[in-house]
This record gives C-alpha cells, structure tokens and sequence, in this order.
C-alpha cells in the first residue's frame, strides 16, 4: 500500500508544506517549555494543560462576546503573562530553588491534573468549536491547497518566535534569561537575580501557552483533556531541537509536524512511533539538538 | 541506631498486616482491596526508588515495565495454559518480572551509556511511549489496542493476591534495604554523588547503573503481573498509563527517597488519599490529588521520613539525594 | 588606621554537612592585592565563594566597606562593589562578548554607566573591542580570561576576587593576565586572590594567607612569605 | 496484634475511613444498581450522557414506585450509585470494586467502551455480580462466554453493513466504487474497521484505502493526500467526535469532498454540527437510537435531554434502554439476586423499550438495529432503515457547488 505511485510523488510537496504549518503548532508550546526548561530545569508537563486553557479562552472570547480568536490572543497575552507570574510565584518558586527535578516535575503533573479535571466539571468534558466564516476554508497557491487557520497558526508562531528571540537578545532581562539558562551561579555573580528571571521566563512561556491557545482553538476541536499528549509532543520538539533553544524549539516542532505527517502517510498510524523514534536518536546521538550550530552563530 | 525502632515497628506491621485475613469478614471488605492496591504501589514505587532514589537516574518508564509485567502474564497465560484451570503461578510471576527486566537491559543499555539527568528522563518516557505503540500496533500478538484478557473463573476472593502482594511489597523494600547496605548499593550511592569519582576510583559505572536499572525494571514486571493476576485482563490504556510512573515518584517524594521505607510510607498514604478522594468526591478528585501533590511538593519536598528525621534533631539521611551532581546545589539552595 | 576594605571574621563553611573551612580570619585592606594560597582542597575556594555569598557561612562573619554581608545573596552582594571571577570563568559561552559585558553591569546602581564602563574595559583590553561580536565560547582560554575579568570589572568594583585567572593558559598569557591585575590595583580597584602558581602569586601581594585543611595557618607580606622556607618547600619545590 | 505499630495504624485508619455508613440488613430495603462510568478523563463525554439516561430510566422507574421484590414482599425503591473509572481500563476494576464492596450494589450497569467494559465484565464475573452491557462489540465478549454479563448493543456486522446496504438501494451510476476507509486505533476502531473491510469483500467492493489513525491526531493531510490522489468517492470513518471534526474540516480546506461520507461515533453528536456548521451538511452518522423511533417513551426522553442540554442526542436512548431491561428483569424475577436477574434476561424479550422491542438469545446477547442519519441543516434525517416517505438520501456536490 506503500507503493510510490506517481500521484504519491505529487503529494510529497504538500505533504511536506501541510507537516511545517502544522508543526508550528508544536514550536510555539515547545519554546514556552524551553525557556522554562532552560531556566530554571523544570519539565512543565502541565504547558499542554495551559494551552488548552487558553484555547478555552478564546472559546468562550467567541461564544459569549463573538471575540475572533486571533483578536483574543491579542487580549490574552498580557493576561497570560499575569497568570505565569502568578504561577511562578505560588508554586515554583520555593521548588525552582531545590536541585531535585521530581519536585517541580510532580507539582507540573498535579496541576496539570487540577486545570484538566477543573475545566471539565465548569465546562463539560464537551469538545468546543469555534467557527468563524474562515474556519475551515483553505486557499490555493502555487498550485498547492493550504489551510487558511493553520496558515494563521504558522504565521503567529513565526512572529512569536520572534518576538521571543527580540526580548532574549535585546533587552536586558532577556539577556539576563538567557545567562540564568546558560550558568546559574555565574549570573548571580554578576549581580542578577534568579528568582525574576525566572519568573520573567515562566510568565512568558505562559504567554505563549495562551497564544498557542488561541490558534489551536481557532484551528482545532479542543477538549479538556487534550493538554497532556501536546505537552509530550512539545517535549519532543523540544529535544528535537535542543534543550534551552528558542529558536530550535520551533524548528523541532516544525520537524515533528513534518516527520508525523510524512509518516502518516507513508506508514499510517505510527505517526506517533516515528515521532518517539526520531526523538529518541536525537537524544542518543545528538543531544544538543539538531538545530544548536545554527543558531550559534549570530 | 536511630532506625532500629522503626524497623521494629515496621516488623511488628508487616505481621499484622498477615494477620489481618484472620479477621471476620476482612477479604470482603474494601479496605482489603486497598490494601492490594498498596503492595502493589509498594513494589513500584520501590522499584523507581531503586533506580532514582539511589542512583539520582529519574526514570519515565516504569510504567511500561509494569506493563511488559502485565502483558507477559496474561500471554503467556492464555496462550500455554489451560484456561479454566489456571491461576496463581509463581514461575510466571518471575517470568514477567524478568521480561520486564530484559526489557529494561535493553533499554538502560543505549540509555545509561549515553544519558544522564532530564536527557535519560526524557529517554525513557519516549521509549516507553514507544512500547505502548508498539503494544496497540502488536496486532493479533497483543491483542491490538483491545489487549487481551483471560478467564477470570478461578477467582474466589482476593486473599492469595493479597498475601502474595503483601510477600513482593516485602521482598521488594528487604531488596533495597539489603542491597543499599552491600557492595552493590555502596557503589550506586557513590555514582549518585558523583559518578566521576567514581568512575576514577574504579567503580564501573555504568553496569552498576545498568543493574539497578533492570531489578527496577524485574520489580515493576512483577507489579504488573500481580496486578494482571487480580485485573485478569491487560489494555494499552490501563497497563501502559503513564500514571503508572507518576504515582510511584510521588509516593517515593512524599515519603521520602531514597530511604526505605518512605516509598511504603508514601504508598499507604497517597493510595489512601486517593482512594478517598475517589471515594467522597467522584468526578472531581483529580482536583483533590493534584491539589495534593502540589501542596506535598511545596511543604516538604524532602518527604515525611527525612522531615521526621530533622524535626528530633537529626541530620537528614546524607541529603544528597536532592542533590544531583554537578549542580551547585548550595547556590540554588540560598535562594529559597 | 582605616578598617580594612574586607575582613572576614572567624568563619566557619563547607557544603552541605561537610565542613571545609575552621574559624578562618582574613584582612584586606583597601588597595591592596592580597592572595589566598594553600593546596588543593585547602579551602580557597570555599572561602571566596562564601565571601561572594555563593555559600552561606555556617558560622562567623564578613565584613565588607563597614557592612555584614555574611549570608546576603551574591547578587546582592556584587551591587555593593564586590565582583567575584569564579574558577572556570563562569563566561555565557553561548553570549556575545558585548553581552557578556553588559550583563557585568546588571546590577541598577552600575548599569547607567554601561557605556562608560565599557569605555573603560576596552582600554584596559583592546582585543576584546575588536570582537565585541563574537561568541564568547570561541575565543581563545587567555580571551576568555581577560573578558571574564572585564566583565566583573563592568560591575565597577572595589573588590575584585579572582579564583584561580591563570588556569589553563600558556605562559605568555599568564604574564599578561598579571600584567593586568597589576594595572587593574593600580587604577584603585582591589584585589583578593587565589592562583596555583604560587610564586607569581606571592610576588604580587602586598598580603598573602596560607590555608591548610581549611584553616589559616601562616601570613605575611608576599615577600616575607615568598622567603620562607617551608614555604618553599611545600609549595614552590626546587623551582627556587 | 497489640503492638500498634505506625503501618498498622494507618491501615486501620484507612480501613475505618472506608467503612460503608450502614451494613446491609437481612431483608433489602432497596435495590442497588450500580455503575462504573467515566466521569473524568478522555470519555468522560460519553460517560456523563451515560450516567443522565441510567438516572432517567432509575428515576422513571421510582416514580412508579419502585419494583416490587419478593424477598421484601414490597416494591422497593432504586438506588443508583457510580463510580469513576476515570475513562481507563485498569480503573475499572477499581470502580467495580467501590461499587460492590462499600456501596454494596446488588446489580450492575456497564460503562462505556470495549476495552473497559472487558474489565468491567471480568470483575463481575470474579464477584458474581450481574453486569448489564452496552457499548462492547459481540465478538470480544461472545468468545469469553461470561457467566454474569448480557450485552444489548449493535454487532459491528450490523453497523457496519449499513453503507452496503444503502449502496445498494442507489443508482448503479451513483454507487461509490472507490471508498476509503479511516478508523482510530482504539478497540473499537480496530474492530470495526476489520469488520468493514471483511463486509467489503462480502459485497465486492475495493477500498482504495483503509488506514488508522493515532487517536487525537490534529493533522489528517496524509490521509487526506492519499484519497485524494487516488480518487476515493466515498469515505467510511470511525472515530471520536474530536477527531472526526478535525478530519471533515481538514478535508474541506483541502477541498476535497466525497459524495457520500459516513461516519461513526463521532459525526453524530451535536459537537459536530456546531463545529462544521453549514459544513455538516451532507455528512451520515451512524446512531444507536433515534428520538423519532415511535416506540414509547422515547420523544419525550430526546425532549427531556434537549429540554436540560439544548442539543440532540442519539445514544442516550440506548443506555436508557441498557437499563430499562435490567430493571424488568428485576420485575419479571422479583429478586435482587445476580443469577436470577441473568436468567430473567438471557433468552427473553423486553418490549416495549425506548429501542423497541429488545430480545436476547441464549448466550446473553441482544442486537440493536443501527441507524443511519444524515446531517441536513442541522438536523439529524433517518437514512436508514429506510422509512416510507421519508428522508432521501442526498449526495454531496464540490464544496464549492454547496451553498
């Protein structure tokens, strides 16, 4: 059923454009983990829970004010920005302080179980929708046919990214991120504090975590208990590409859209598996990330 | 000794817990399923604490061991024996705990040798992802994403699984105790502190990794077969549930690793919460537990036994556990 | 006489349970190079970094311009005018060499005078004016030394504490490494230090301490130090 | 046992904790039917309408005053009782658990799903508790030859026959002749998509395609790519709603429509059409049960759900039904008792149910008739079984010819 038939090479071009404005989707949730990652060693597996809750945002932004979601994302980002301060300050601080990585990584999973099990009761374990006239519409070009949202959806993570890269390289907080993410004790030697950065960092990965919200639910169906296998995929894409890389973040999430939905095609239903597999080598055999060199440079 | 009265009384608990059975109308009642479901988180959570509170290794792949366990029992079952004569079988308790370990060899191997710390982390969670894909794809095999089930006629009640779980929750915390005071666990808490010096100082770190890895790995099979034992029937989604790993680290934090007898401690109490929560609150207990674990987290993240320790005065069992090497621990620790 | 600049008063650190240091006393006075020698696990290090406050002193106390800063955070610490270099640089290898040095004027009080201070490390390192641009991981060991100390010197510090600047470079590099530490005191700005050649090390302090097994057990002037001859022999060997 | 030790205490504390308020007298007082449901996790959707029609049908129940059992020599009332399962296989057990041994029910209703009601089944048949299923395919449960279950559900032969049939009755030229199929890897999906490849041979037609996909995938381009270049002219999907609204939509940006596209579990519930809107038009949807079925009761109970929920439903009759029968059985025996109740069900006819008239054979299991709806301007059109003057299927033109 593998066979090349000459349709297949055909499709190759679209397969591999429809996997890059998909993946991005990946990159946007997987910078935010970056940067928490990268600053203060946490594994937040609760940023899908996150996402989802900003996708609900937007859902109800929509249903209840007829808000467009991408108007939403605009209103939502300084929101998200509070909320990620807010978390950081209530539940990480105490433990970003502490070396040991179960702590962080379990107080993720507890409220990841809290907003999944929470958003459930308030709203239904219902799957939402949001349609607007251009949901589900796609457009033609260059003789190939792409998805007006998730073309949106690929379009807000490049700005996203950034505009992430700008504040890391040219503010002077985002350069103290930065130094924090490379080598803690050296950055409180010249004078910056940990605990703001990294609640600089969190709240901006939170930030992200409502924009991927925001596109995810003006793309997709959302329902509660979503957050968790995106968390494990953004995981992935983020040791695609390289732990700590913002940039990398979102070219291994462009990579894992890419490498599912080749292999969707040409393996159907182990999608998943070649995901892992990928990720797995990348660990093995190039654990810095396939993306580091290239962004080393600058 | 500072331990030697809480060995005692662990003692004097294991005896009654054997005793318990003898009690009126106790095998039919829910607390003794409780119970069960406690040895069986024992012997996982011990097995986690083997590889992570002893050797700083944080595995994400306990649950996929548990459920190799698992599926290597009710294959094996259905496929060789007579189903309608069947049940408890010590050779294939062992037999599914050592696939399970031959499957953590296997995985430790390309993971111990070139991982360590999140990486490693990482490494197993994607394996074990790539164990449960490979378990819906198995096909006929594996019974697909259905799984497959045997014949639950032979049960009358669930006392042998009962004692036989309270025998590996045993088992399982006398294997640690015993290991961490021989040569075996002399050189795992030597690589945990700082797995350079004793590489130099002649330890070959990475078969001892390797080992405790695989006897984690031997531990959660034979979790998973006793569970198999009680469920009668194994499912991608219920053997392969990443909750498999996440509770065990849990009770391990909350009771304390790298002791033990935390992990049993952490067993009793965060089954016990919850169960209840299950209980009193059905629909919204994921909000009780996960409130738990955080406020667990946040109030002592060095677990019940080692705060019982501080508070008489005590220093913390050596706390080196919290703190991985390489890491400056003490920077990260004055910030709090 | 003027109080000292730093003096650390009975002072006892380690990591974790492990003790490293025992009632350790240390003076340095304002403009003064002073060094920290002993051998290896001596303590040297410990005391800098309970000094910088990246350790909490289990006992005793630090004094630094008339103020306790025993147990502050180091990033509280550097904004009084105390810079620390730690051993193995502790450069943002990932960074440009430019933001290297505008992350050594973090703290508020310095980081309006960052163009002035960059003003006045590229005169005092040329070499770095040229690669501003660079990745401070690519340069060169003696490179990434001197940007390590221009970037402490961002911080425009009365103290500066250097563990170890000579680590790992060639000897042409090492002498210049000195040279600037001489030109540095000379500018006013002081110096603690500890180093592993120990003769260049006494040679240019006014001041020296010997640590053995965590304790002071010897000081003096460099000079009166460098005559000594245990201290020679323990230390310095048949170099002579 | 003097010596309270730490353990031993806590487990004590445990076990007084989890003491049932009142143990169970000689003579019952009331029927307790109990259910493991999915009130958290992935099925909890399913799982939530589940638990509203089992409440419906206890409630109608009581309101006539409950069922008179013999050993009482009264009519009892009917107490209903869940227990999360937390939409996982291996939580089952322990639902089941709760269920039998504190709350202790005397009868028992399923809950959702192949692989969890397997578990479901198999603990019943440890503690020899009467289990009433719905939502489990035949040929996983037949095979077991269970002891203390009945299954009331529709075999995937039957469901799956339905677009062969509806093939059938079309016009030679409309006929599709390139269908593809896509199911989601779950139990269900696997099953059912082996059982309409096996029926396609029966009626000698070839899928240009017949693929899984990753339960909760978002991207669907490949298999989208894939039907496209090869032509298909109609599509059978078996999935959840989630991601059955994520394929049509993706198929729709591809602009790539199929005349006739019939789905499963997922294209039916009302999620669909508020997801597609105008999109949903076209669209078939298998359906367990329909509102307009002229068997009694079942208007008011699709009334009573759309009345409280402000949507339709086509499942909830089913497991209104699943309970229906387990309650007459209860009447037709007098007895709470597991193995009278089984009797009363296997072999018997229930008539008169919200899904008709329900007879079960000997091994316990009693077929549904499955239905076909298509989506017509948010409504749902009974297709099949073809009713006289009734709805004419209609075949959809290129998006762009819809209006």
């Amino acid at each position: 059923m593998t066979a090349f038939d000459s349709a297949t090479l055909g499709v190759l071009g679209e397969l591999l454009v429809n996997g890059v404005l998909f993946g991005s989707m990946y990159g946007v949730a997987a910078i935010g983990l970056s940067l928490i990652f990268g600053t203060m060693g946490i594994i937040f597996l609760a940023q899908g829970a996150m996402i989802v809750l900003g996708g609900y945002a937007a859902y109800w932004a929509f249903r209840l004010l007829g808000l467009d979601p991408y108007l939403t994302l605009v209103v939502l980002m300084p929101v998200s920005l509070l909320v990620g301060a807010a978390l950081y300050q209530m539940l990480f601080r105490r433990a970003a302080a502490l070396s040991d990585r179960n702590t962080t990584l379990l107080i993720a999973v507890g409220l990841s179980f809290m907003l999944e099990s929470a958003m459930s009761l308030m709203w239904t374990p219902d799957p939402r929708s949001i349609t607007t006239t251009y949901t589900s519409s796609g457009f033609e070009i260059a003789g190939m046919r792409l998805s007006v949202t998730r073309t949106a959806g690929f379009l807000v993570a490049i700005v996203a990214t950034f505009v992430v890269t700008l504040f890391l390289r040219r503010t002077m907080i985002g350069k103290a991120v930065r130094a924090v993410s490379e080598d803690m004790v050296a950055s409180t030697l010249v004078g910056i504090s940990p605990h703001r950065v990294n609640m600089v960092a969190f709240a901006v990965g939170i930030a992200l975590a409502g924009v991927a919200g925001c596109t995810l639910a003006a793309t997709y169906t959302i329902d509660p208990y979503f957050g968790f296998l995106l968390s494990l995929k953004a995981l992935i894409a983020l040791a695609l590409g390289g732990l700590g890389n913002v940039g990398g973040a979102l070219a291994g999430g462009i990579l894992l859209g890419v490498i599912e939905s080749g292999s969707s095609y040409f393996l159907p239903g182990w999608g998943d598996a070649m995901g892992y597999a990928a990720f797995l080598l990348v660990l093995l055999f190039r654990p810095q990330g396939l993306f580091v060199r290239a962004m080393k440079k600058v | 000794m500072a331990g030697n009265r809480l060995y005692k009384s662990a003692a004097a608990a294991v005896l009654a817990l054997a005793l318990v059975p003898l009690v009126p109308g106790a095998v039919d009642h829910y607390a003794f399923f409780y119970l069960f479901l406690v040895f069986v988180h024992i012997v996982l959570a011990q097995s986690w604490n083997l590889v992570a509170g002893y050797t700083g290794q944080i595995s994400l792949a306990q649950h996929a061991f548990f459920g190799v366990g698992g599926y290597t029992t009710v294959l094996i079952a259905t496929a060789l024996m007579d189903e309608s004569g069947f049940y408890f079988n010590p050779l294939l308790l062992l037999a599914s705990g050592l696939t399970a370990a031959l499957f953590a060899l296997a995985i430790g191997y390309p993971l111990l040798s070139k991982l360590a710390g999140d990486y490693f982390a990482l490494g197993t969670l994607g394996f074990g992802e790539i164990i449960r894909i490979g378990l819906v794809k198995g096909g006929a095999a594996t019974g697909g994403s259905a799984g497959v089930s045997m014949s639950s006629e032979p049960f009358e009640t669930l006392l042998p699984h009962y004692l036989v779980g309270l025998l590996l929750a045993v088992a399982a915390t006398v294997l640690v105790a015993v290991l961490m005071r021989s040569r075996i666990g002399l050189a795992l808490m030597a690589i945990r502190e700082d797995p350079v010096a004793a590489a130099a100082s002649g330890v070959n770190v990475l078969r001892f990794k390797l080992l405790a890895f695989a006897i984690g790995g031997f531990l959660a099979g034979l979790a998973g077969s006793l569970y198999a034992f009680y469920v009668f029937s194994v499912s991608p989604g219920g053997f392969l549930n990443l909750s498999w790993t996440l509770y065990p680290i849990l009770m391990c934090v909350m009771g304390g690793n790298g002791t033990v007898l935390g992990p049993v401690i952490g067993a009793f109490l965060m089954t016990a919460v919850f169960t209840a929560a299950n209980i009193w609150l059905p629909g919204a207990h994921p909000i009780i537990s996960g409130g738990l674990i955080i406020a667990v987290m946040l109030f002592m993240p060095e677990g019940i036994l080692r705060l019982k320790a501080k508070r008489a005065g005590r220093q913390p069992a050596k706390s080196a556990a919290a703190t991985p090497p390489g890491e400056s621990s003490n920077m990260q620790r004055r910030q709090a | 006489m003027k109080p000292p600049l730093l003096e650390v008063r009975g002072l006892d650190a380690g990591y974790g349970d492990t003790q490293a240091l025992w009632d350790v006393s240390v003076a340095v006075a304002e403009g003064s190079v002073v060094s920290l020698v002993g051998a290896n696990g001596a303590g040297k290090s410990t005391l800098l970094k309970t000094v910088s406050g990246l350790l909490k002193p289990q006992r005793g106390q630090v004094w630094f311009r008339g103020r306790s800063i025993a147990g502050m955070a180091p990033q509280a610490i550097v904004a009084t005018g105390l810079s620390h270099v730690p051993e193995g640089r502790g450069l943002f290898t990932r960074m440009t060499v430019l933001e290297n040095l505008q992350l050594g004027a973090y703290p508020g009080q310095v980081r309006g005078r960052t163009e002035e201070s960059l003003a006045r490390v590229f005169e005092l390192f040329p070499r770095l004016r040229e690669r501003t641009r660079q990745q401070a991981g690519l340069m060169s060991g003696g490179e990434q030394q001197m940007l390590a100390i221009g970037r402490a010197v961002m911080a425009c510090p009365s103290l500066l504490i250097l563990d170890e600047p000579s680590m790992g470079l060639g000897p042409l590099v090492v002498e210049e490494v000195f040279g600037l530490i001489r030109r540095l005191n000379d500018s006013g700005v002081t110096i603690l230090l500890v180093e592993q050649n120990i003769q260049r090390a006494l040679q240019i302090a006014d001041r020296a301490f010997v640590l053995q097994t965590g304790r002071v057990v010897m000081q003096g002037t460099g000079r009166e130090l460098l005559a000594d001859p245990d201290i020679r022999k323990a230390y310095i060997g048949s170099l002579g | 046992m003097k010596k309270r030790a730490l353990l031993s205490a806590m487990a004590a504390a445990a076990a007084a904790a989890l003491l049932p308020a009142a143990a169970s007298a000689a003579a019952p007082t009331e029927i307790r039917i109990g259910a493991p449901i999915s009130l958290t996790g992935q099925l909890a959707a399913d799982g939530l309408d589940q638990k509203w029609s089992y409440e419906q049908a206890v409630a109608d129940a009581n309101a006539k005053g409950g069922i008179f059992i013999k050993a009482a020599n009264k009519k009892l009332p009917i107490k209903l009782v869940f227990a999360d399962d937390q939409s996982d296989p291996a939580k089952v057990t322990d639902a089941m658990e709760r269920l039998i041994k504190i709350e202790k029910v005397d009868l028992l209703l399923s809950t959702h799903g192949g692989d969890l009601n397997m578990a479901g089944a198999l603990a019943a048949e440890k503690y020899k508790k009467f289990y009433m299923i719905t939502t489990m395919w035949p040929h996983m449960w037949t095979p077991k030859k269970l002891k203390y279950s009945a299954l009331f559900f529709f075999d995937a032969g039957g469901g799956a026959e339905v677009p062969f049939k509806i093939w059938q009755t079309m016009p030679e030229k409309d006929r599709p002749k390139k269908p593809a199929l896509v199911v989601e890897d779950s139990p269900d999906g696997q099953g059912f998509g082996g059982v309409l490849k096996d029926l396609a041979k029966k009626y000698k037609v070839e899928f240009v395609m017949a693929e899984p996909w990753a339960m909760g995938a978002k991207d669907y381009s490949a298999y989208i790519l894939k039907m496209k270049s090869r032509g298909a002219d109609a599509v059978l999907l078996f999935g959840n709603p989630v991601d059955a609204i994520t394929l049509v939509r993706q198929m729709k940006e591809q602009n790539f429509s199929v005349p006739y596209l019939h789905g499963w579990k997922g294209t039916w519930p009302y999620e669909f059409r508020e997801a597609l809107g105008e999109a949903s038009d076209y669209v078939l949807a298998d359906g367990f049960w329909s509102m307009d079925y002229p068997y009694p009761g079942a208007k008011a109970l699709g009334e009573r759900y759309t009345k409280q929920y402000n949507k339709s439903n086509t499942s909830i009759g089913m497991f209104y039904a699943n309970a229906q029968v387990l309650l007459r059985a209860v009447e037709n025996t007098g007895s709470i008792d597991s193995k009278a109740v089984r009797n009363a069900v296997v072999g018997k006819e229930f008539k008169g149910t919200v899904q008709g008239d329900v007879k079960f054979d000997a091994a316990g299991l009693a077929l549904v008739t499955s239905t076909a709806n298509q989506w017509w301007k948010g409504r749902h059109m009974l297709v099949y079984p073809a009713q006289p003057g009734g709805w004419q299927l209609k075949l959809a033109p290129p998006w762009d010819q819809r209006k």
